[in-house]
């Protein structure tokens, strides 16, 4: 029997080590795995590599993890954080290091980590100071740069309902980037609000099928706060 | 004494302004600030899809505060509703969408745009802390047609309008079209057209605030 | 008011030229927008550039097409029909051009069109005939090849439930390239077994939005026979 | 006369075979043919997930003929249903999955193997008409795992597993694991190793009807 639901943030978190690379879906304070992310400071570990769209939001999560100095380096489009100066004073004081890439640009990227696709060319950034040192070469007449796959060692990403076999459905703008943080990770780990029993999600409806979910944690939170 | 006997536009008429060239039927992404006004000002009997970056096509009106679904932004982090026939997909999707060319139109703010289309939107130097790009760069090479809704002159009242922008570069040669406070404005392969001034605006008073030649269009 | 729907196969093919590249949906008999494609004879338009997995099936739909000369040339992964030898004659005659692509090269080269990617890289066909000519290059040590965006001017595609705006859901294998060619395609017309009102499709489980989709017919013709 | 004492898996044994090595859990391509055979084998108490390049994820057996839906394909073509916690994804997602390594195995046919992993398995010659590949090449060169199911020789007698394929190739050195009705062979760097023959099979009689230098597990 397949089995992928486990009882604790803790166990959900077993095995993740010192240096690794974490994938964070959420967009703003929705589709934000909160409680994972917050997990990760309790395992202790640290020197983490983060890719997120947001530098967090608030004082919890991925906020949390910055203020405790748990990240070295964040790859992000968007490194601001509503309700919080942490990322700014690590930032100015040198102490993180900083990969600025498009939104769209940082999905595909996921994306094409999940797709076996090793790179791809991409005409946004073309002729700004975000592709200072890439490859650029022209298609159509258009300028694009070559862009890599970005891939994760773990993905920490919120549902709305999941199955024992790690099946995943959203809810609203919560699907955001957690379908695409969980195609491209090595080890995806979703919680998720709610848990049926196999067979109940509708097969046309599934968003994200368990072949790219690895564990998945029952945390039933309500609602996300802005 | 000041010669002025004209008003500039305010916000909402910038956006009212833009939604008027609107037709029914265009998927358009709005960005924050006076972009974002555009959708309240889609004129009755035309139906126009609004898209927001993390997903979402067929945005509505902001949600009155009891009707709030708090799993529901835009990409300005705001609450909104969405429409009958909308739909929401994942962030891959969302700017295949964008990227592939599939919108008809962005509105944009900008802090400078240059006459052969440059736009720059997300940095005002090369040395920002903690700079943020978010979907900027894709929605302004991605989508059919990029509009920028901005004031023509900066606070200081330097030209945003310009020859070359000195800002970095969001964009090479996207912008199609300016809509300011004081006149609307193609970029063309001539550089900036004037489409459209307000009232008791003249060229030369328009071409006195602007950093690169005004050209009048072709009869 | 948006009205994306059309009344007759006629009305939705309006506009179709000699030349075309037409990227057409279905896996098998399931999936196909045979009576669209059916509808492209009607048209008389020839010279054609078609994009499919299959050379078609039976004596329907594409086999048609191709028995009546009208295409150029086949993009394709598995150019076979059961039931017909029609594409065979045709192709050991000289009488038509074949670019055999391997599927999963099809899709993604079709996905990347959609997506505003020129060109991506894949170790898929690296080293085997399919690669002859294409550019090849290392990543993580491994020989990949430059694959191009494959779009085209009119999809053919076939959907379960359809509304005014466009918006597609699929029947269970019936999805297969549908989505992938609604995506590339400048022009993306759908024939739909049912067309239900505004508002009545559930947003989550919408699978192609109507952004991808220019023209819907309603053609409610039952169940696919293999 | 003949002096063997050994009688070759049959098709279906060949499938259990290799059903028995796939553990609880694993995601699962299964090729057309014998391949096709392993679902029905899986051994009592395992979960094993058999995914298809149309876009299914969890098939379960054919179905009766009451019971068919004719929506419901493999990638053969033919009928099959969908087990509870099953889903269904297009076209492009089922390639990543594929190409994406998401995949732990798929099970192929193929007309050869070489000793380093090469396969051939889509067509017998250069100028074939009208070739035809599917997904083998993506599956081939995708997943985490290619084991191949073949018979040990052509049906004219000649050597399946090779020193190197003389058909056009499929994937350069990705077979992991060949299932034949005589023996299993591991593709190692070493080169073809026996993992297991059938009863009163020997060394020397495997050697003489393989091409390439058979080896045994190092101690």
């Amino acid at each position: 029997m397949i089995d992928k639901t486990v009882e604790t943030v803790a166990e959900a978190l077993s095995g993740v080590a010192d240096g690794a690379t974490f994938l964070l879906g959420g967009f703003g304070a929705v589709g934000q795995a909160t409680h994972l992310i917050e997990g990760v400071l309790e395992t202790g570990i640290r020197d983490l590599t983060v890719v997120a769209n947001n530098a967090g939001y608030g004082q919890v999560g991925l906020a949390r993890l910055l203020k405790e100095g748990r990240i070295r380096k964040l790859i992000c489009s968007y490194p601001r954080i509503v309700g919080s100066t942490v990322f700014e004073e690590l930032y100015r004081a040198g102490r993180i290091e900083l990969e600025l890439v498009p939104q769209g640009t940082l999905a595909e990227r996921m994306r094409a980590a999940g797709a076996g696709v090793p790179a791809f060319y991409t005409p946004t950034g073309a002729g700004t100071r975000l592709a200072a040192g890439k490859e650029v070469r022209h298609f159509d007449g258009r300028d694009c740069v070559l862009e890599e796959a970005l891939s994760g060692d773990v993905a920490l990403i919120e549902a709305w309902k999941a199955d024992r076999w790690g099946n995943l459905t959203y809810r609203a703008a919560g699907r955001n980037f957690n379908p695409v943080c969980a195609m491209a990770a090595r080890m995806t780990i979703a919680q998720t609000q709610h848990l049926e029993p196999l067979g109940t999600l509708d097969p046309e409806t599934i968003v994200t099928p368990g072949i790219f979910v690895d564990r998945v944690v029952h945390i039933e939170y309500g609602s996300p706060r802005l | 004494m000041d010669t002025r006997i004209w008003t500039p536009l305010s916000r909402r008429e910038i956006a009212a302004r833009i939604a008027s060239d609107i037709p029914n039927g265009w998927y358009v992404n709005l960005g924050i600030g006076v972009p974002t006004l555009v959708a309240d000002e889609v004129p009755e009997g035309r139906e126009v899809v609004f898209h927001a970056e993390n997903g979402l096509l067929g945005i509505g009106p902001a949600p009155a505060d009891a009707d709030i679904d708090p799993w529901l932004i835009n990409a300005g982090k705001q609450y909104v509703t969405l429409r009958p026939g909308g739909s929401y997909f994942h962030h891959a999707d969302s700017f295949a969408m964008i990227r592939g060319g599939h919108l008809d139109l962005c509105v944009l703010g900008a802090y400078q745009v240059a006459e052969n289309g440059d736009i720059a939107n997300w940095a005002t130097s090369e040395n920002d802390t903690a700079p943020a790009v978010g979907g900027a760069m894709d929605l302004s090479v991605g989508t059919r047609r990029v509009w920028v809704a901005m004031n023509h002159l900066t606070r200081e009242g330097e030209p945003r309008l310009v020859r070359d922008c000195t800002y970095p570069l969001t964009a090479q040669a996207s912008v199609d079209r300016i809509y300011t406070d004081l006149a609307v404005i193609d970029v063309t392969a001539r550089g900036f057209v004037v489409a459209e001034m307000i009232a008791g605006m003249t060229l030369e008073q328009l071409q006195a605030m602007t950093g690169a030649t005004l050209h009048m269009p072709e009869a």
